[in-house]
């Protein structure tokens, strides 16, 4: 019988949205040598469908058609297969949408690049392997395309690869996030091998809702924790969350459009996407979601700390990212830790950290967008302390900028960053034992409040403090377009008929708690005020001086504890299990044998030393120890 | 006359015609080339062939000898034709990317080696199987010796080690091979017929002790052939030093000899024996030295050479950990990697020597910034150095994730055996395998050029191996069910044997 | 024969052979090698093997070692030119070995059923043997068996009869070997036509 | 009274006097005039055994003849032996084994 | 046409030449080679033809003495073979060696190696103890002669000496132990032995002691340890056909007496069949290592073909010691037949490329062969296909042998000697690449191409196809050997 339309648009749409990318990506791999800057147009070309084709997906409805059979032996296969439901759709919007302004905004702002081709290449192998991320349907799917996004972020970070920090950025981001997908991957296996090998998430969620594992929790809680943890640390991975957070700031010595992109909307919140998917099993075990949910809350805290110090615009933008993350990561961890090991279904709508990523995907890209501009205002001056006075030179930008950076304070009920950061909050206040996560989180904006006051006063406001400030050049429209959308977005997103038309999940208990609301007002006013008043008109840090700050400054010496870290623990035990492998076992296994072979057959050539006496005695001597053996030893032997 | 014979000989007669004066590298890459059209063609037709008993298609046999009955037999189930492709892709990118200043020998040697691959992975019979491996020995040996890099004295020792090393393995093999057949054969008769081997086995299993001892007797002889840890150090040495050609050919093909082996003969005659607690644990044992141990030192190296052989020894950790696994899954898993394994590190051999032949050195500390002046070199090296970390997409991942879903298969169970914890330690094996690809990738590729350290873009004529190869590895990377499907039966009954086995002996662990 | 006797031609081989070991001089080696080997012949006749007694005499003691005396003279060899004193391990490393191998035969040689048996025991049966001769009905050598029925033993007969009667070929194949021996001394001996640098 | 055991302890010590010789003396001649004295100990203990194996009330007259053969073999061996012995001493002008040493190792 | 007649033939030929050489001292060496050749090739031709199987079929005066079982029809063969080959190696070095002999004449390198041929035909088929003697000591005395003829060259008139002093105090050993050995058994024949080693009344002792010299004055024959140490120096020494000749035919003829007699001592049931068989054990594991080890640091060829015998004598050994083997259907003799049939062309092969070195004025070191693979690439294949045989790789000769060698080893679970075994195969492997190596290796000691005449080319190419078709296809070699194993259940 012919395909109904619904189940054409269900597994065709998805097909298409996974191979435009990958096809411009090897198109432009295999002719960018013919095509020259035909390659820009194929990739924001096929950047532009998808964003059309994901917003057809918004009204379908769900279904989890197959793409392709990737593995099969017998009973057994790993497949490409689609899940579509309204977590992905509205991801899908997410990445498409942001993913095609930054498509455009790139256009700009790489104009002088002499390998945009790679670039533009890059980008939309990206979109293509988060297509695959949002998509799959599967643990293993997703780790596929983990992976690949890992390699496009390593690409992209590494643009500029001549730059010996941008070289060493983007191996650090890839080798951070293979740990992490270390643990994954056990993590996945595990639930594999409890799950009868099948880890496709309706699997998964059905036998954890009603099936064998439902009360997994209780029978073995250690397995169902590692397990979770595993799935978690892929998370910290990608997500940048401590102790693996230190890849994003330096990923920002990628162009900047790719900061805005992969390191603030999308790739990096794929570890909480991820987690939501498979929230169940967290929600299995009490202990990791507790776990989750501190990390979550550290990591926003410490991130939050070290922004409050750092002069690179981008790397202000990129800690508040993490912060941000933070969030997200310790919502995740308080939506388990309220479900508490019972499964109520925590994928549904309305889960507080898609929220938060959701409008925070908007606002921050924004910023990063924003920022891109004025860096190429200033012809790449990053350091904001160079900066000032921009607010004259360039309205558009800044009023953009200030909406984002409102967002991101989350000033109260008109900015979509308030609306999310309650819901998280409010989790935080139900969830028994979740106070100190509460507190956290508030400190947390009231930090933010500040260093983004920070930021926005020293960078916009005052007087140019540098040629490449006072001789700053408004952006072109190519990039301002996006921008204006995007503020837009990030404008109407918390709306309710946005919101649930983009399936963004708002949840149901946003602003209900009078407590939370006023903490964090409180919080923003604080930090705002304080950063107000601590750097008008400044022109330099006054706070540099300060011990604790320099501590922030140099973000709590994470770097140079890995570093250390790195040369001990690899290099050092590289060096010396080197010198056990080529001297005891190559020793033990080859040279000793062979030397005693040597020396056996030099004292053997002794044997035959050319004197005939020596001969004679031979023969003599081995007639005497035959007669012995023979007659006087094996007989007695009982052969 | 079977296809098959024709697919061994033809490198042989190339040589012989080399050697008799024939214009070099016409005939040479005119006759890989050939084979590599023949193999896949019997590949594609293999489905439709493979009626011949017990999954073998293209089955011929000639009588040798009688007592004890030797006979040139052939015969291609999936796994063979898969590895005869390996073979025939390979020794087609190696004989053309022999630079046309390089004597006739070079040719000579790579076919002689392709030669005895083909007959080691296509012979039914135990003798040949061990006799063309043999054979493929000696032109990798004086190739080292005679034309290989480093000094004179440095080359020569190493030959000689690999030599002696791997005389005192493939002895060893010998051994157990003849106890083997000395066990297996039915009444009173010699037989080295592995059909008739594996139906005697199949009627009278030996009692698990003695299978055992057998079993470890062919797995240090194998072992050593495939340089499992602490049998290993003769080979990151002999790569390193070891003539382009012959490095690819031997590192990407020759080595696969001993998984093969296992894989066709122990595992199949001697389930219970390989299976059994004892000689799995130390087989464990020794894949995580492969995999941890070799990881480090991989590590430490300097130089580009010597960080793809030690990878290369690293990386047969995880074929180990397949068969060890002995799940189907896993099984398939072992072998695709062995062959993605091969393409990839043929590869990266190649490409290296390219370098090597251009700028004359490959301390890692001495590159860099070679991504800005040959972006083709660049992404072809980054195919097969992202090929070899396991990145999804190239064809090493299918066959290690497969290898690592097979080795979770008791399921139901939520504690870990030493299987899984072995696994734990390989996939940590994966991490540090990032490291020093990419630390490599980095020091190569990235930042600014050394001056006169330059390379430059291979031309059009110059790419066609390497292109192929990166080809062959994303294809595989992106449908693996391609090449998996290939061998949906023949591996079944071997797995069942396994499984069986690997059943009864968690049985005995648990009692 | 009697013990007395036995012992007395015993103590001629051994002590000369003893002396052939230890001369200095070869001369003196030599002819105690000759009168060892008569009293090796003495003691082959108290075993009844007349024949091989006299061969060892003529051959050995007469032809043998007039060729090694004519050998050494021809090359007038003085004792220092015979080559310096052994060294002290030479000498240990023979007695020792000599010694050891001496006691090994020893114990050994007790071992056979009939090494206990003296030759007055062991006795030839004479007449039957002669009987059988006739029976055999041997024409052409009747003298053996008149021989043996006068009780004595036809030695050189009966060696003669095995020789040619039975060891025919091989008696051939030593003639071979005699004639080879010879044409190799001439080859190996002889003086280059020509008086060139070598020899 | 002499038994059969007498007869082969002399054999034995004579093949041993033999041997020592051979193995202790320098001179080349001297050596092989052992050589000669073990070739009859062999000899003694053939006749000694023939004796003492008596078939049909006969000496055995087989290995007796053995005995005939190998003086006769011994003395085809004294010939061509000397005769290399004096090649040697034509070019060496010494018959000592000292003389023979360049072959070794 | 009884096989003595053609034996007899090749003596009174070898006699003929001899006297000629004698009275007619100015005939061409031409005429010689071709006289002894053409009739070394005719007995070929009429032994491989006409000559009759039958034991029957010899004349009366010999038929007590031998016995034509297939084992002796295929030593004889060997020998013809063999000496026809040596003959042949004999001509080709001529040139050279001659520069050595008494007036530049060869006259007895022609003859004797026929009357060498006749006597280890001889003694193939001996039955008795006493036809050995005698034969044996016709080679031996034969051999003294061929060693020391090149008398010119120190070397040779040093090996002379050396193998004439050993080879006479194996004699008398050898003699010792034929007297004991009758005095245990009181025969002289084979059989009467085995026949009188099955009694329980035999007293076990004496038969032992026996069996210690006798297999004592055999194992110097055969260069078996602890009596090896003469083969390295008189290989090295010797005219290089003489020492073909000895490395091959000599060791034949020594294994052929060998195994007779070790078949006759370890009859089944014998009371001194284990120990024998334990001696030869520790014998042979002794003889390999103690061949292969010290070759490791061998310059010369000549000499390392020395030692690569002794350790191939050393697996013939292990293989005696074994016992027939019942699995693959061959007595110990046929494997030991085989494996010398195996051993002769490789073996040869070297020897001719050493020869044709030498006449092309080079020497015999490892470092003569370098470059050899451009100087002649004919001769520098062969001989990598006749050194891997010897180091026993597969698809060549000489892999076969050590394979059963293997299996005999394995089947009876003598783990001691194969793991001796596996050392020394795995130290050939060292030493017979190395001189692989040096053939093909670039830094040539001279480049221009070597004379080599037709007559090499094609033996050198007949040779190597040999050894191929030997590894590949020893179906036809190991049938004809394999009927042993009915004699040997007939007589048993």
């Amino acid at each position: 019988m012919p395909p109904s339309s619904q189940e054409i648009t269900s597994s065709s749409l998805p097909t298409l949205l996974l191979l435009l990318p990958l096809f411009s990506a090897l198109v432009i791999l295999l002719a960018h040598r013919v095509l020259k800057g035909a390659c820009v147009a194929i990739s924001i070309f096929s950047a532009a469908i998808c964003f059309l084709i994901s917003l057809m997906l918004l009204g379908t409805k769900d279904a989890a058609p197959l793409l392709l059979p990737f593995i099969e032996v017998r009973n057994f296969r790993v497949a490409i297969d689609a899940v579509i439901d309204h977590q992905s759709r509205g991801m899908m919007f997410i990445v498409t949408s942001i993913g095609f302004f930054v498509h455009l905004f790139s256009v700009g702002y790489m104009k002088e690049d002499e390998s945009k081709e790679r670039f533009f290449g890059s980008l939309s192998l990206f979109m293509f392997s988060m297509t695959g991320i949002v998509l799959s349907g599967n643990l293993f799917m997703m780790f596929i395309f983990w992976e690949l996004v890992g390699l496009s972020s390593y690409l992209l970070i590494g643009h500029w690869f001549e730059k010996p920090s941008a070289a060493e950025a983007s191996k650090k981001a890839f080798l951070t996030n293979r740990i992490g997908d270390f643990g994954f991957m056990i993590g996945i296996l595990m639930l594999f091998m409890a799950n009868h090998g099948d880890v496709s998430f309706s699997g998964l969620h059905a036998s954890f809702t009603e099936g064998p594992l439902h009360d997994s929790a209780k029978l073995h809680p250690t397995f169902m924790m590692i397990a979770a943890l595993g799935i978690f640390m892929g998370a910290v991975g990608k997500s940048a969350q401590f102790p693996l957070h230190v890849w994003l700031p330096d990923a920002m010595e990628g162009p900047t459009p790719v900061s805005a992109l992969i390191h603030a909307a999308t790739m990096v919140a794929a570890g909480v996407y991820m987690l939501v998917r498979c929230a169940f099993v967290i929600e299995a075990s009490p202990d990791a979601s507790m776990i989750i949910a501190w990390i979550g809350g550290l990591t926003a805290l410490m991130a939050a700390l070290i922004a409050t110090q750092q002069n690179d615009i981008k790397r202000v933008l990129a800690y508040s990212t993490l912060s941000q993350l933070g969030y997200m990561v310790m919502a995740v961890g308080l939506v388990a830790m309220q479900a508490g090991g019972s499964h109520h279904d925590a994928a549904a709508p309305g889960h507080p950290a898609m929220f938060h990523l959701y409008t925070h995907a908007f606002f921050k890209a924004l910023l990063f967008l924003g920022s891109g501009a004025v860096i190429y205002a200033c012809h790449h001056e990053q350091d904001i302390w160079k900066m000032g006075g921009l607010a004259k030179r360039m309205p558009i930008v800044v009023i953009t900028f200030a909406i984002g950076t409102a967002a991101l304070m989350g000033v109260p009920w008109i900015t979509s960053g308030f609306w999310s950061k309650e819901a998280i909050l409010g989790v935080a206040f139900e969830v028994k034992g979740g106070s100190p996560l509460l507190w956290i989180g508030v400190a947390t904006a009231m930090l933010t409040a500040f260093y983004m006051t920070r930021m926005f006063i020293v960078a916009f406001l005052g007087k140019p403090r540098s040629e490449n400030a006072s001789h700053a050049v408004h952006a072109p429209i190519i990039m301002i377009l996006p921008l204006v959308f995007l503020a837009l977005l990030t404008f109407f997103s918390p709306w309710d008929w946005a919101a649930r038309m983009l399936e963004a999940m708002k949840p149901h208990h946003a602003a209900e708690h009078h407590t939370v609301e006023i903490a964090s007002i409180l919080a923003l006013l604080v930090g705002s005020s304080a950063g107000y008043l601590i750097y008008k008109g400044k022109d330099t840090d006054p706070l540099a001086s300060n011990p604790l700050a320099k501590v922030f400054a140099n973000k709590f010496y994470f770097d140079e504890l890995y570093t250390v870290l790195v040369k001990v623990f690899q290099d050092g035990l590289a060096w010396i299990i080197t010198g056990i492998e080529r001297i005891f076992v190559d020793g033990i296994v080859a040279r000793l044998p062979a030397f005693v072979a040597r020396r056996f057959g030099h004292s053997a050539r002794a044997l035959a030393g050319g004197h005939l006496q020596g001969y004679t005695f031979l023969l003599g001597a081995g007639l005497l120890v035959v007669i012995y053996l023979i007659v006087f030893v094996l007989p007695q032997a009982g052969h | 006359m079977s296809p098959l014979e024709i697919v061994i000989l033809l490198p042989l007669i190339a040589a012989l015609a080399i050697w008799l004066g024939a214009p070099a590298r016409i005939t040479s890459v005119g006759s890989a080339l050939l084979n590599l059209l023949l193999v896949l063609g019997l590949a594609w037709n293999f489905k439709s062939a493979s009626a011949g008993k017990a999954g073998f298609a293209y089955e011929s046999a000639r009588i040798v000898l009688d007592n004890p009955a030797i006979s040139f037999g052939v015969g291609a189930d999936g796994l063979a034709i898969i590895l005869a492709l390996l073979t025939a892709l390979v020794a087609f990118a190696a004989v053309w990317q022999i630079s046309a200043d390089k004597p006739g020998i070079y040719h000579i040697a790579s076919h002689l080696i392709a030669g005895g691959a083909f007959g080691a992975f296509l012979s039914t019979d135990v003798f040949f199987l061990y006799a063309f491996h043999e054979l493929a020995l000696i032109p990798t040996l004086i190739m080292i010796a005679n034309h290989g890099h480093g000094d004179d004295e440095h080359r020569k020792s190493v030959a000689w080690k690999t030599t002696v090393y791997l005389g005192v393995g493939s002895l060893i093999l010998l051994a157990g091979l003849v106890w083997l057949v000395l066990e297996f054969s039915s009444g009173g008769k010699l037989t080295f017929d592995l059909m008739a081997l594996k139906a005697q086995a199949a009627a009278t299993p030996l009692p698990e002790g003695k299978q055992a001892t057998i079993a470890f007797i062919l797995l240090l002889g194998f072992g050593t052939l495939v340089s499992l840890f602490p049998l290993h150090s003769w080979a990151a040495p002999a790569y390193a030093a070891a003539p382009t050609p012959v490095a690819m050919l031997h590192s990407g093909v020759l080595k696969k000899f001993g998984l093969y082996g296992l894989i066709r003969i122990v595992l199949p005659l001697l389930p219970q024996g390989f299976y059994c607690p004892c000689v799995q644990n130390a087989l464990l044992f020794m894949l995580l030295g492969n995999i941890l141990i070799m990881g480090f030192v991989t590590i430490h190296q300097k130089r580009l050479d010597d960080v793809l052989a030690n990878s290369s020894v690293m990386h047969m950790g995880y074929i180990f950990l397949g068969l060890s696994a002995g799940t189907e899954i896993a099984l398939r898993g072992a072998v695709l990697l062995m062959f993605a394994h091969g393409i990839s590190i043929a590869l990266l051999f190649g490409l290296a020597g390219r370098m090597r032949n251009q700028i004359g050195t490959l301390e890692l500390n001495k590159l860099g910034g070679l991504g800005a002046h040959a972006p083709v070199f660049t992404v072809l090296f980054a195919f097969g150095a992202f090929a070899s970390i396991g990145l999804p997409g190239l064809a090493n991942f299918a066959g290690e994730v497969m290898i690592f879903l097979g080795s979770f298969t008791t399921f139901g169970s939520t504690s870990f055996g030493p299987l899984q914890w072995a696994v734990v330690g390989a996939l940590w094996g994966v991490v540090m395998s990032a490291v020093y690809m990419l630390r490599a990738y980095r020091s190569i590729f990235h930042g600014t050029a050394m001056a006169g350290h330059f390379i430059t873009d291979p031309g059009w004529s110059q790419r066609v191996p390497f292109v192929l190869l990166a080809a062959v590895l994303l294809i595989a990377g992106c449908c693996p069910w391609i090449l998996l499907g290939l061998f949906k039966t023949d591996l079944a009954t071997l797995t069942d044997a396994a499984s069986t086995a690997i059943h009864s002996a968690t049985k005995a662990v648990s009692h | 024969m009697p013990p007395l006797l036995f012992y007395l031609f015993v103590l001629i081989t051994l002590g000369f052979g003893l002396n052939v070991v230890i001369a200095r001089n070869p001369v003196t080696s030599a002819l105690s090698l000759a009168v060892s080997f008569v009293g090796l012949a003495a003691l082959f006749l108290s075993l009844d093997a007349y024949f091989i007694g006299v061969l060892q005499v003529l051959v050995y003691a007469g032809a043998v070692m007039v060729l090694f005396l004519f050998i050494i003279m021809l090359m007038d060899i003085k004792s220092e030119e015979a080559g310096g004193r052994s060294s002290m391990a030479a000498i240990v490393a023979g007695v020792v070995v000599a010694g050891i191998l001496a006691v090994q035969i020893a114990t050994v040689s007790g071992k056979l059923p009939f090494s206990g048996k003296t030759t007055q025991e062991a006795a030839l049966k004479l007449d039957e043997a002669g009987a059988r001769w006739e029976a055999k009905g041997k024409e052409n050598l009747p003298t053996i068996s008149r021989d043996l029925k006068a009780g004595e033993l036809p030695d050189a007969k009966l060696m003669g009869e095995t020789l040619f009667s039975k060891y025919v070929f091989h008696l051939q194949v030593v003639g071979l070997l005699l004639l080879v021996s010879t044409v190799g001394v001439v080859a190996l001996s002889k003086r280059e036509k020509e008086a060139s640098s070598q020899s | 009274m002499i038994t059969l055991n007498h007869y082969l302890i002399v054999s034995g010590i004579l093949f041993s006097l033999g041997l020592a010789g051979v193995i202790a003396r320098r001179n080349i001649l001297i050596i092989y005039m052992c050589l000669e004295m073990m070739l009859s100990a062999g000899n003694l203990a053939l006749v000694a055994f023939s004796r003492f194996r008596i078939t049909d009330g006969l000496p055995d007259y087989t290995a007796q003849s053995l005995v005939f053969f190998t003086i006769t073999v011994a003395a085809a061996e004294v010939a061509v032996g000397l005769a290399i012995i004096v090649a040697l001493f034509r070019t060496k002008q010494s018959v000592d084994v000292e003389a023979v040493t360049k072959l070794q190792g | 046409m009884s096989v003595f007649t053609i034996e007899a033939f090749l003596a009174i030929l070898g006699l003929v030449l001899l006297m000629i050489e004698a009275f007619a001292p100015d005939i061409s060496r031409r005429t010689l080679a071709s006289l002894s050749i053409g009739g070394t090739a005719l007995a070929l031709i009429l032994f491989f033809t006409v000559a009759s199987h039958d034991t029957a079929s010899l004349p009366a005066f010999v038929q007590p003495w031998m016995k034509l079982d297939s084992l002796a029809m295929f030593y004889k063969g060997l020998a013809l073979v063999i000496t026809l080959l040596v003959l042949w190696l004999m001509h080709e070095c001529a040139p050279y060696l001659s520069k050595y002999t008494l007036d530049g004449r060869l006259s007895e390198m022609f003859s004797l190696p026929l009357i060498v041929c006749a006597g280890m035909m001889w003694m193939a088929a001996a039955t008795d103890l006493v036809t050995v003697f005698v034969t044996l000591e016709l080679v031996t005395v034969s051999f003294y002669v061929l060693v020391a003829f090149a008398r010119k060259s120190t070397l040779a008139l040093e090996a002379g000496v050396k193998y004439l002093i050993l080879g006479a105090l194996s004699t008398g050993i050898l003699v010792f132990g034929i007297a004991w050995i009758y005095g245990a058994t009181g025969s002289l024949s084979f059989e009467g032995i085995s026949a009188a080693l099955i009694k329980p009344e035999t007293s076990k002792i004496p038969a032992l002691l026996g069996a210690a010299f006798l297999l004592a004055g055999l194992g110097f024959k055969v260069a078996a340890a602890p009596f090896q140490s003469w083969v390295p120096d008189v290989y090295q020494g010797a005219p290089i056909p003489v020492t073909t000749f000895l490395s091959v035919g000599s060791k034949a003829a020594g294994f052929v007496v060998l195994t007779r007699t070790v078949e006759s001592l370890m009859v089944e049931h014998s009371i001194i069949g284990p120990e024998v068989k334990a001696l030869l054990l520790v014998l042979g594991a002794l003889t390999v290592l103690l061949g292969s080890l010290p070759a490791i640091f061998q310059q010369s060829v000549k000499r390392l073909l020395g030692y690569s015998s002794i350790s191939h004598a050393g697996y013939l050994i292990l293989a005696l010691a074994c016992g027939d083997s019942v699995r693959t259907g061959m007595t110990s003799g046929g494997i030991v037949a085989f494996y010398l049939a195996t051993y002769l062309p490789m073996t040869v092969l070297g020897f001719l490329v050493l020869a044709v070195l030498r006449v092309n004025g080079q020497g015999e070191d490892i470092r003569d062969f370098r470059g050899l693979g451009k100087r002649s690439p004919l001769l520098a294949l062969a001989l990598s296909l006749a050194l891997a045989s010897l180091a026993g790789l597969p698809l060549t000769a000489g892999f076969m042998g050590k394979l059963f060698v293997f299996i005999s080893l394995v089947d009876q679970a003598y783990w001691g000697a194969l793991v001796c075994a596996t050392i020394g195969a795995a130290t050939g492997f060292y030493y017979y690449f190395r001189t692989i190596v040096a053939i093909y290796s670039n830094e040539g000691s001279s480049s221009e191409p070597l004379k080599v005449n037709i007559a090499s080319k094609f033996g050198a190419v007949v040779l190597a196809v040999t050894i191929i078709v030997l590894g590949v296809f020893p179906k036809p070699l190991q049938q004809t050997l394999s009927k042993p194993l009915e004699v040997a259940a007939k007589t048993h």
